[in-house]
């Protein structure tokens, strides 16, 4: 998943996603970078929009236990 | 030896050699062939069938003696296919393939009577319920033949469920007869589909037979495991990538939480969940002694 | 309200949750305390499992905030 | 969660959510007080209406805070 | 978030999630570092089980559907 | 199950799932074709929706929880 | 998702799915073969576990049978 947080920690941070700067953030995390998988992440964000996929997240979290 | 073989091939009619010709010019026009049962269809139903089959299968009856010759003499090689003929059989051409031939044969078999002899091919039952006779003799007759029946309103009826005979039964004459009267038709009968011969291959009604509902689940376990596997391997593709970033998202906002890591954009959801727990512990509270909370707070 | 925020602070700090506690979190905080509800409360916290009663409180997910 | 019962306590109060307050009353709780997480706190408050914040916990805590 | 996210980063390439480790992580996306944010971020992690607590259900599927 | 992932490998690529194409792509892995089975399968799916099988899935891999 | 069939369709025959495997089976399907794709989805799939993978369910949040 790291790819993934690197994504959205730039996003969250109001910089573009780009494999460069995924792969700077990897670097620094010290995780050993794959170069075809920054690129496959970059692809595949192409065609969302990363805000309308996290708010998504916010109704898929668990469900309340049902009220008694 | 010789002689006597010429001595018999000169005596096979015309329209012997005609009808071997003509079997092996359908098996080698059509792409497949099978063999079918016709035993004990009768006349009419099997006419019925030829018709709703027309359009996508010729049924061809011919002696056995025939057939065998045309199989063995066929170019395609099919005279294994010989193993599948017995007593009463016929030939089936058809462009469809082996599956949907099978379909279309079971689809075009109906219910029939059970014949007096015959083996029930499964728990044979009536059914508590009314019946079309006014009281006589076939009261007496339904009971002999095993069958529970009784006078109600004015009428014969069956007067409880029960299993009449057991699979693998010999089905008696007074059975058959008032299961018959009684419109029970436990027999499905139809061309019974003994093998299919296509491109050197022969496929038997084990292979033919398709459940569509375990295709169904099938593909959809396959799907949910793709599915599985890409997310858990966290693989970006079109279809996972909104789920990995909502997966990520959870887990941001889970931790943030849990943690109570104190971020601009959780702050709401840390402030909701404080505030829920101080109305939870207040109403604990107020169940015990009112005076201990706020006056918007009492229950 | 903020006696019982207060009792949430407390048992938070590993605390017990007693009168003389209670008046202290709440002066420090400003304010003037009622004795009277101050013992109530803590008369009334005797049969209440805090833990629990936490536990049960359900979160709703907040709005999707705007990265800072 | 300690941070945000005493920003909450002082709300409640009707006192000003400070660095100081809220050190002042996690002091008086017994609680050590982690500086940087009282400034993040008040930065964190800063653009947050706490009101609006609570009345959205309201609703989804309605069911379960009915009353054993 | 991008605080939070530089956590799991870490966390999942199996490092110690340190103010510098944190600091390093966000310079490389460009971004200013706050350093009380990255402070009281290492704060509240302390003595969490991180693998637990993002995999936990902090947040109920809000039934007031929660305004964008 | 490799007939199966056979026919959504191909659909998923946006070819059609016939006879040929199942058995190219199942020796292409290295599997035994049973020409029954790659025939079987293909008279199935003229029966049997992929679209639909699928979108079984989806649902079943949902929450449970839709709040009332 | 097609590499990921590729992917389950060699592990079900027992073979070992490395990038050539799964580029042979794409081109059996008729398919152009992005080389960076097929490279990531080995790099992610290194030292994974697939039976297990594929069998535990992915979180919540599900497709709608997107296509890939």
């Amino acid at each position: 998943m790291e790819y993934i947080y690197a994504a959205l920690l730039l996003h969250n941070a109001g910089k573009d996603v780009t494999e460069d700067a995924v792969k700077a953030v990897l670097e620094a995390a010290g995780t050993d970078v794959d170069e075809a998988r920054a690129k496959a992440l970059i692809a595949a964000l192409e065609d969302v929009d990363i805000e309308e996929a996290m708010s998504t997240a916010a109704v898929a979290a668990a469900p309340a236990a049902a009220p008694a | 030896m010789m002689e006597e073989e010429l001595h018999h091939s000169e005596h096979i009619p015309q329209w012997k050699k005609q009808e071997i010709e003509d079997i092996k010019a359908l098996i080698e026009k059509y792409p497949l062939f099978g063999i079918v049962g016709v035993g004990g269809i009768p006349a009419k139903q099997l006419q019925a069938m030829r018709r709703e089959l027309k359009d996508v299968a010729v049924l061809k009856v011919s002696r056995n003696t025939l057939v065998n010759r045309a199989l063995e003499g066929s170019s395609k090689d099919c005279s294994e296919m010989i193993d599948y003929l017995n007593q009463q059989c016929a030939l089936i051409f058809t462009n469809e393939n082996p599956f949907k031939l099978y379909k279309l044969l079971e689809q075009s078999k109906t219910p029939s009577p059970i014949k007096a002899g015959a083996i029930a091919p499964q728990d044979i039952k009536v059914e508590k319920g009314p019946t079309s006779f006014p009281p006589g003799p076939i009261l007496g007759d339904l009971q002999s033949a095993g069958i529970p029946a009784s006078i109600d309103g004015g009428k014969v009826v069956v007067s409880e469920n029960k299993v009449v005979t057991e699979e693998g039964n010999v089905v008696s004459q007074n059975l058959a007869s008032m299961l018959a009267r009684l419109e029970i038709f436990p027999i499905e009968v139809g061309l019974d589909l003994h093998a299919v011969f296509e491109d050197g291959s022969i496929f038997t009604p084990d292979v033919l037979a398709i459940d569509n509902d375990k295709y169904f689940s099938d593909i959809a376990a396959a799907s949910r495991q793709a599915f599985n596997l890409a997310v858990n391997v966290a693989y970006p593709t079109t279809a996972t990538i909104s789920t990995l970033i909502s997966k990520a998202s959870s887990e941001a906002m889970n931790l943030g939480i849990n943690a109570t890591v104190l971020e601009p954009e959780i702050m709401d959801s840390l402030l909701g969940k404080a505030h829920s727990q101080m109305i939870s512990l207040a109403s604990a509270v107020s169940a015990n002694n009112e005076d201990a909370v706020d006056e918007d707070l009492k229950s």
